[in-house]
């Protein structure tokens, strides 16, 4: 309820804006809703969508998995974090775009490509943000699972997983993000559809009104998938955290 | 079975640099059935000695045989519970072999049948022991290692857990190392008790005892006691009470 | 002595525009126009656009379609001609492509994306020999850079680009099958046609219009010079990034070829007929709301055209 | 020492890999070194790296300060939360070029408007991670701080600041890298300046050891500050942790 | 200063859903100066009552009324120490005010010299446990609350401590709030006893013991004990003994 009253002061807010600065630099809700609707009538809007997200889902779920793996590695052994980390750090600060250029330069123009550096992009930050949940892992616990024998499997599920799931979160949460930055550049660079591709032509024609309808409307998937998957999810998860006042 | 402990020393370097030394050599061996009790000042090492035995520390010198295959209930000096899984779940990924009626009567017997659904969070520290001594109690031990398990409850409820301990240990073949400040508990459940000395621990005295857990009546515990508290006005116990 | 007339551009440093500009400050032609040039390099072309709409810069360069839609919107920019240099379809030496009809079922790189002037031309063109391009080829669109690169690979059959990245092909022995400006009348239009040129707005325009006029003399006389006087080309060389003495030379052929020298009026015919063209092929995401090319987009108040 | 080793490696691969697939694919380390070397003693190197780090530290700071703030508090006050989670999805979930342009054009082609366009894509991840980190707090050590009646400050420092650390950490790392590539962004479609214009000239020129130098230049620099100054930091803050096995 | 405690009820609400109610009607009130104890089952309610008492909980019906300025030492049930701040800081940080040579002395009789700089993580419960204590010592407070202090330690420290507690709750004008399940304690140290009944906890008899705490000696001890074991098991205690 409050959640939605926040979103309709968001677009009170935005339609405000809009008409003190002028639709030229920023356009209002309804033309960007009525660029919405018309691209989605056309259908394109939806191919668009489907395109970018398939390859957001791929992305996303290869360097939340790997990333974490081996964050929880470099978290769990030492000398994995010695060899790792300048490799690391290193990976953390290549720009996007180096990697997306060397990405298209190695493995061509393809969807593989565009994949693999996006994932690349997200992987090290997943890897650091594993790598301090793990850290932060309560030794206590590991013995107790220990001297009780749980199988590995076990153990990880219910001793060490719960203790990052909020890093999981976090990382979650801020990597879907990123992805989503770093797919509209792969998109732009070398990729014939997609949320990014339209984006590039918007921008070339600079065309505000269907900048924003594009970028908004993965907000808004994002916004519904949140609002109806996760938080529930998470509010199951947390449940056994004390109450806050 | 057979639990054979030969310590020579444990020392822990301690973030701020310098060296502590917690353990001084300590030998003893414990028999499968046997209830062997830990007696000694606090912080004197105890609880290292356990995690020691248990296998959780490998720093250390000396050796420990452990029956390889042995099932270990362990009830630590905290809980130690997930805070994130509810009383019966954390008693059954522990002990996922437990049956829904011995599940039952463990809760009974620890007055835990109105907090099954709680979370560890929800609970009284003493709740919290009891449902840690369910734990310990479900995975039906080869090895049981008790650290003060009756600390925190009232004297009532710490008696009949006395009692289910001693029934436990009689039921079947478990080897028992407890850890405890008292000396009411050491003479009715033990079988050997270890007194040790302050940092570094070291055994100042093993004094076992003759009488069956089972045949010893308040007047037998009431005059094991004298003759230890006699003892240890002498300061250094030497050998067999009883 | 009054001062200066200052205008502000926004160029994208590694364009032809920085090359006049350098080439003007060399010589000191700004001072002899009387105007004071402030330049903002920018990395990218889409930055002069930001910079246009932002009022960061007083003119820019961008193309006709870019102002007339804008204007359709709007937004009252202005355009004159800068160059007529247009994109070519590449392909390597040894390749067994001939004409453009060839493209059929090959794998074709599209330079700069689905909205591409040379490439909405070249569909254009196409669609007249009854050969739709965009499904009877397989079109790979990327980055003009990253096309080059991937054309020097031997990824792509063949690959329209921009001019500049053409020339690099050639200097590496790539050779042209077809210039986008060579199918240019059979679309319509009678001669070369500027795409690319001047943007500012129209008010500014107004209010500046001396300064407009002694800014474009002064470009013209910085092109002249380029071609004409090794000196000044000498002096730009470094802003290519090349040093190849092939690349060079067809760098300056070609920048030459795009020089535009016919009259407003021709081009502006020129470019109302490709305009129709553009739309009927693109479509409303690209023109905007208007079928025609609008009125005011070129600039004629300059004397002597 | 082994992080040293580690490094070299990465040189030894990244040579070997030069070496196979050509010079013109990826350029070898000395290439790039002495892409470095030329730019470094020309000075454009030290110019553009200056401009370029003096933006990431500034959005960097303002970013972290306020995101940890307002993750805070929406970590604490569920009003808070509900209220301002729709808006952080949405701030989550624009494309970073859709920010810098919108705010190139509402505030010109301007240094500010940069630094602001790169600190609200960065501010977004810093509340998602601080809100997970505050969820998390130990609720018992809270009620400890109030019943001494710590003041808010002492409480804040000893209290909840080491609790939050780990999250910090990560979000720092992994934002310091966000904003480095974001950044290169602002600086491509708006600013005269700095690593990204001349990763995008460049990029433009097709120059993959000058896109190379420059880019591992940043890299170079955050792994140097990481080993003499964040890890030594990191290993006495941390002290109190068991060590790991 | 006067506290007076009126709880109507409290009650629970847990996470798998349900409503525990924890508290029935509870009503006293302490003095200066008095040493108040709560005796209880484990689980009854006391930390609970606790935790409202000193305004952690708003989540109650009735009223407390507490000296608004009062300082407020505790020891809580479980340690609460920062695990990242040293033993000493740990206790600096609660009270500030400390001078070095208060707490030299409190480290001393805390047994706790030799742990100054190691990090709670490097403590045995006992010693954490001290810690506590001697945190809440450290900011001389004008309300006294303890959980439990005593558990987990040793007899003979134990002893010495409750004498510690004596000496301080004589030397100040302090009011103090014990939690113990050890009678003895609760005999030795209180000026008046309660006792609880089980979940939902109300006070089943309110005992004050008459002599002077530095008066009793260990007959008049006996005696006392004596005479509420006689109580206790007519189950409900009435009044007054001594
Ligand atoms: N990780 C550690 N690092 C440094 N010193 C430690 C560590 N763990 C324990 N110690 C020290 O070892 C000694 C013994 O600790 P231990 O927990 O074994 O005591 P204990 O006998 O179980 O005491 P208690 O009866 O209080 O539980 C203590 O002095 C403690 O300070
Ligand atoms: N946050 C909570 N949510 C739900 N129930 C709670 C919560 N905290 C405590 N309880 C319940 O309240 C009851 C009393 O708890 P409390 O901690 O006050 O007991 P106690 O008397 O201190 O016991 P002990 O002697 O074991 O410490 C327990 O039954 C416990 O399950
Ligand atoms: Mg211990
Ligand atoms: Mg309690």
């Amino acid at each position: 309820m409050l959640r939605l009253l926040s979103f309709a002061l968001f677009l009170v807010i935005w339609w405000i804006a809009a008409f003190l600065v002028g639709g030229a630099k920023l356009p209002s809700p309804p033309a960007v809703l009525q660029v919405m609707i018309a691209e989605a009538s056309s259908g394109a809007l939806f191919l668009h969508l489907g395109a970018t997200l398939a390859r957001v889902a791929l992305a996303f779920t290869l360097a939340m998995s790997l990333g974490s793996a081996i964050g929880y590695l470099m978290g769990r052994v030492k000398l994995a974090d010695r060899l790792g980390d300048p490799w690391l750090i290193l990976l953390l600060n290549l720009p996007a775009l180096v990697v997306i250029v060397l990405a298209y330069i190695w493995a061509g123009l393809t969807e593989a490509a565009a994949i693999a550096a996006i994932a690349i992009n997200k992987l090290p930050t997943a890897i650091v943000t594993m790598r301090e949940g793990t850290r932060a892992l309560d030794r206590s616990l590991d013995e107790m699972a220990s001297v009780f024998a749980m199988p590995r499997w076990r153990a990880f599920r219910h001793v060490v997983l719960p203790q990052l799931a909020p890093y999981i979160a976090a990382s979650a949460r801020s990597g879907l993000s990123l992805v989503w930055k770093i797919v509209l550049v792969a998109e732009l660079l070398g990729r014939p559809n997609g949320v990014g591709f339209e984006i590039g032509v918007a921008f070339q024609l600079f065309d505000t009104p269907r900048l924003l309808a594009y970028s908004l409307t993965f907000a808004a998937v994002v916004l519904v998938i949140e609002t109806l998957l996760v938080q529930p999810f998470e509010a199951r998860a947390n449940r056994w955290r004390p109450r806050a006042a | 079975m057979r639990l054979e402990v030969d310590i020579t020393g444990k020392t822990f370097r301690s973030a701020a640099g310098g060296t502590h030394e917690v353990l001084a050599p300590v030998k003893f061996a414990l028999q499968s059935g046997e209830v062997g009790v830990l007696i000694g000042p606090s912080g004197c090492g105890k609880s290292t000695m356990l995690r020691i035995i248990l296998g959780l520390d490998h720093d250390f010198a000396g050796h420990i045989a452990r029956p390889p295959e042995a099932r270990i209930g362990m009830v630590f000096q905290e809980p130690r519970l997930l805070p994130w899984r509810s009383v019966e779940q954390n008693v059954r990924l522990a002990a996922p072999g437990v049956t829904d009626g011995k599940l039952s009567e463990l809760f009974r017997i620890l007055e835990l049948d109105a907090h099954r659904s709680h979370y560890p969070g929800e609970l009284s520290l003493g709740l919290a022991r009891r449902v840690a001594l369910a734990r310990a109690f479900a995975v039906e031990p080869d090895i049981l290692v008790l650290d003060e398990p009756l600390a925190s409850l009232d004297d009532a409820l710490a008696g009949r857990l006395r009692d289910e301990i001693a029934t436990l240990v009689a039921s079947r073949p478990v080897m028992t190392l407890l850890v405890t400040h008292s000396l009411d508990d050491a003479v009715r459940l033990g079988d050997r008790l270890f007194f040790l000395s302050p940092r570094p621990a070291r055994i100042v005295a093993e004094v076992p005892i003759g009488i069956p857990r089972d045949t010893r009546g308040e007047t037998e515990i009431a005059a094991i006691k004298a003759s230890l508290a006699q003892r240890t006005q002498g300061d250094r116990i030497e050998r067999d009470v009883s | 002595a009054r001062a200066a007339d200052t205008i502000r551009l926004a160029v994208q440093k590694t364009g032809t525009f920085s090359w006049e500009l350098a080439a003007i400050r060399s010589t000191g032609l700004d001072k002899e126009a009387d105007l004071s040039l402030e330049v903002t390099e920018l990395a990218s072309t889409e930055a002069g656009k930001i910079a246009m709409r932002a009022g960061s810069a007083d003119i820019i360069l961008s193309d006709w379609l870019w102002v007339s839609r804008e204007r359709a919107l709007g937004a009252k920019l202005t355009f004159y001609p800068y160059s007529s240099a247009l994109g070519a379809v590449m392909v390597p030496a040894a390749s067994p492509l001939q004409t453009l009809a060839d493209l059929k079922g090959r794998k074709l790189a599209v330079a700069g994306g689905a909205i591409d002037k040379s490439w909405l031309l070249l569909q254009a063109r196409m669609k007249q020999d009854g050969i739709d391009l965009k499904s009877e080829a397989t079109i790979v669109y990327g980055a003009p850079p990253l096309i080059a690169a991937k054309a020097l690979d031997g990824e792509m059959d063949a690959s329209l680009n921009f001019w500049n990245f053409c020339a690099q092909l050639e200097a590496k022995g790539f050779r042209r099958l077809a210039g986008i400006e060579e199918i240019l009348p059979k679309l319509g239009a009678k001669g070369a046609v500027s795409a690319v040129g001047y943007v500012f707005d129209e008010s500014w325009a107004a209010s500046h219009k001396d300064a407009v006029a002694r800014f474009i003399a002064m470009t013209r006389k910085a092109k002249q010079l380029l071609v004409t006087s090794d000196a000044a080309w000498e002096k730009v060389t470094p802003l290519t990034g090349t040093t190849d003495p092939a690349m060079l030379k067809t760098y300056r052929e070609r920048y030459r070829d795009g020089i535009p020298r016919r009259s407003i009026d021709d081009e502006e015919k020129d470019a109302r007929v490709l305009y129709r063209v553009l739309a009927e092929i693109g479509g409303r995401d690209l023109v905007g709301p208007a079928p025609e090319l609008d009125p005011g987009t070129f600039y004629h108040a300059v004397p002597g055209d």
